[in-house]
């Protein structure tokens, strides 16, 4: 209780709380599951935008997506990296994702459709990601802050990329801005479903808030990026998908409508339109690289044998 | 198209087809680690593919860019060697398959750094800064794989003998090489051979694998005589510039 | 397009899609003589797609025929059900598309055969023929993989747990349905269902296995929100006509 | 000798054998090889075709080419059947294919690159095809000569598709025509091959032509085929190509130039260009199937011991 008092005060006083220091066991493991989610989403989400890789419209649109989803992969070695500072492996990671016990972002479980689906993910996606991550470059815990910072520059650079396409199309022929306006469509309700559960049905957020693992609510950014969003839509030409979207002078920020919680519960469940492709995928990607895995091992155990035997 | 331009449409089509081939593994590759590998060797292909397939159009002279001759060719005009469009295959026949070609492009860019020409000659640099790193990757993995376990060795060989039927194309000279040989424009192919095959036993021996036997070599790429794999690699990757003439992207 | 035209390109693409997609098979059947059925329901399905497509352009008059409507739309504007678009997968996944689909496409075509539009009343009178035989096809066999071995039990109950999700999609109703149910045109699709759950049930028992739970039923096909593997599809299928405009075959 | 003496004059008097009558061993062993070795050519047949199937340029031409590549299954299955008749099962021979020890022909092993190689596999392939099967409609052993009537109707049929597609691209634009010619190209002397060695190296056409297992020798056929071929390219604009091409006055058909026999050994030997992706997916297919082939297996032995319970 001492030890957990003084932990509270330096969160409290915003010190960031490093492997080696003690921490409350919920703390800990909220940070794993959060800090493991979001690694799983960062490997989840090379899928949806890797399937446009082999069909970029030209080389340097390929060129700038195979980048991207590398950053990708960049982000979830960080961010596993991170959470195994917390005394969990990798691989046990992966495959409490793999079991389904662990999640990742819903949006991940939605297809692509277009390229312009390329452009809606940077856009949108990313740019909601941010959102999220920003704050969490000052969160409590040492090594997820700091993999927050790099993390952050790169996905902003994401998001600014994903817009450049989608304004590219918006500014196209005919087909390419349908194209664009049919991937705001489609990617818009459930970019807002990434900010979480409304606050109201979200029972961690003040204990999360407490630790300094989170530091904003959900509907709190949610506002923040509807409020963002909107004009940058309107700038290109396109049209938000809220009927009940409207600017409300007195709170200076953007009324909007209900989300699909149905939808987004549904989701969360594991029946996301392409769940069981993005599992199917990424299990066969476990399971097929499970003989690499075995040989990268075995032979290095042979040739440290081979070194040792010869000195 | 001049044999000038004809020779760095060679070079960028073996760039182009190969990184589209790695672009495939993006997000299924054994590891975290592999994935970002694979990554950068096909984004390393695709940026020489941009310099060479610009350079073949401007030397062409008659407005067809990198993007329109990367896109907008079918299987006939498509000139890279047979060994680079070969399917991905389980991890070692990919592997396999950039460590053939790895070790050959390595060969090649350091000839070609002499070239007269100074554009091929300028990308010729870049690229060999990226190529040893392709080689010591795809190297690093043979011996791995052969020396590994009793099933990676097993695909290791499975994967290296699909493979290996194409490693003679690599070094064949036609026309097109002796001209711009003569020019000093381009390199002589067939004199690399020698020091690629010292380089590919040294790694072998070190896998503790044999070399393949050697087999009637299979060729025609750079004339447009292919397998069945490249037309089908062509439908997805040119789909979206043939799908929407006109449109810019 | 007109509600009814739009009604004929939805039956002509879920019959292009399922046809497309069994052609697949095709030299890489379990056995010679699935080879021969599989391509024999794929046949029939790019018949019927070449019937009802042709009917759609005619109805939309502006000129598009079968071919162009075929080769020529991008994935946003086909309308056929995310059932059939659905991968192979393996010989159960494509049974257990075949055996949800072919109940359906039966139920349906006797249904249609009511139409007052003569096309469509016909087209269909001859392709519920073909389709008896496909339910049959594939009812047999989710009666032999159920009650085979523990293998193919354990991929049928895989395959019909992938597919589940897309029959709710069948027989959904939306306006298109509406207007040309109104207008004597088209079928009351929610009303097959209980015809169709007796049917699927029965089979099921025979082959000792269960039905798959209800979930969240997935939607969009109708109205070009389709699944990733649509696109793809298209790039193999339309390459020919898009990569040589005005050509003729 | 009595029983061989008797046999031989009835193949002389063009009698046929039929499963049950006594035929010599080196007879059934060499109509085995012939006969599975046409079957398994056949379904490796398929490949190159189906190849194009998802790729047809039309609705017309998709459902023609999947009908063809149907009729050749079926073709498969009625030589296999017959054979079978002479006491080899189907599972044995279809396993000396996977193994190499069965051979099949050797045109299968080049790749179809484009839509005009359908037309030229349709008119040059299946045209030297029946030239090859047509004697054999009166060969000796009756099982297989009634399914070679069935089949050369059906090949005649598919050599007319063939020549009208190459037809309409020879008069298409000039990028088809560009690759009608090339397909022809390609496709000629792989062709010619078809025909087998040369007679003076082929050592078995003396006895099977006396047991009437063939007809003509694969020179002759070699000709036939040439002297019907060569107008048929003229005649729609396209050019055989081969320098040494030339009508003789004398002897009233084509001189033609010499077949690449290092090339045709090769590929006899395995060394075809797709040789290896044409039984890797035989293999494939076989290996994927087998579960299926178990599952139909032990049903109908359930079935037959739950009816037999029940009686």
């Amino acid at each position: 209780p001492a030890r957990l008092a003084a932990f509270e005060a330096r969160v409290a006083a915003d010190e960031f709380i490093e492997p080696k220091d003690w921490m409350p066991d919920a703390y800990r493991k909220t940070l794993v599951r959060q800090m493991s989610q979001h690694a799983h989403s960062e490997i989840v989400g090379m899928l949806p935008e890797g399937n446009w890789i082999t069909r970029a419209p030209n080389l340097r649109r390929k060129a700038i997506l195979l980048a991207k989803v590398q950053d990708e992969a960049g982000h979830g070695l960080y961010l596993y990296s991170a959470a195994e500072t917390l005394g969990t492996s990798r691989d046990e990671m992966t495959e409490a994702l793999l079991s389904g016990k662990a999640k990742y972002s819903t949006i991940f479980n939605y297809p692509t459709l277009t390229w312009a689906d390329i452009g809606a993910i940077g856009w949108l996606v990313d740019g909601a990601a941010i959102m999220n991550q920003v704050p969490l470059q000052r969160t409590s815990y040492g090594p997820y802050a700091r993999a927050m910072v790099r993390i952050c520059k790169e996905e902003s650079f994401h998001q600014r990329q994903g817009y450049e396409i989608t304004m590219h199309l918006a500014a196209g022929t005919p087909e390419q801005k349908r194209m664009a306006q049919d991937a705001l469509n489609r990617w818009w309700w459930p970019s807002l479903m990434m900010f979480g559960p409304p606050d109201e049905k979200s029972p961690n957020t003040e204990q999360s808030m407490r630790w300094r693992i989170k530091r904003d609510t959900n509907d709190e950014l949610r506002q923040k990026f509807v409020d963002i969003t909107v004009p940058q839509a309107e700038a290109i030409g396109l049209k938000v998908p809220d009927d009940k979207l409207k600017w409300n002078e007195e709170r200076g920020a953007y009324d909007f409508g209900e989300v699909d919680w149905e939808e987004f519960y549904a989701v969360v469940r594991g029946e996301g339109p392409v769940a069981k492709e993005r599992m199917q995928a990424r299990q066969k990607a476990w399971d097929d690289g499970a003989w690499v895995r075995d040989a990268a091992r075995v032979h290095a155990e042979k040739r440290a044998a081979a070194k040792q035997a010869a000195e | 198209m001049s044999p000038l331009a004809t020779y760095a449409l060679r070079l960028g089509d073996d760039s182009l087809i190969l990184g589209q081939r790695l672009g495939e593994w993006c997000g299924h590759a054994p590891a975290l680690e592999v994935d970002l590998s694979l990554a950068n060797v096909a984004l390393d292909q695709v940026g020489q593919a941009t310099h060479f397939l610009g350079l073949a159009g401007a030397l062409e002279g008659e407005g067809r860019d990198g993007d329109a001759l990367a896109f907008r060719r079918d299987v006939m005009d498509f000139t890279n060697c047979l060994l680079v469009e070969q399917p991905n295959g389980d991890f070692a026949q990919t592997i396999a398959r950039l460590f053939l070609f790895s070790h050959y492009q390595e060969l090649l860019f350091m000839a070609l750094m002499a070239s007269k020409d100074a554009q091929l000659s300028a990308i010729a640099a870049k690229a060999v800064k990226e190529t040893a790193y392709h080689v010591t990757l795809a190297s690093d993995w043979v011996v791995r794989l052969g020396d590994g376990t009793e099933e990676s060795r097993a695909r290791m060989i499975a994967g290296l003998d699909w493979m290996w039927r194409f490693a003679d194309e690599l070094f064949a000279m036609d026309d097109v090489d002796a001209t711009a040989l003569e020019a000093g424009v381009g390199v002589d192919k067939a004199a690399l051979r020698a020091a690629w095959d010292a380089r590919i036993d040294a790694v072998l021996a070190d896998a503790t694998l044999e070399r393949p036997a050697s087999r009637r070599p299979v060729l025609g790429g750079r004339v447009g005589r292919h397998s069945e794999h490249l037309g089908h690699l062509l439908t997805e990757m040119q789909f979206l510039q043939r799908a929407y003439p006109g449109a810019t992207w």
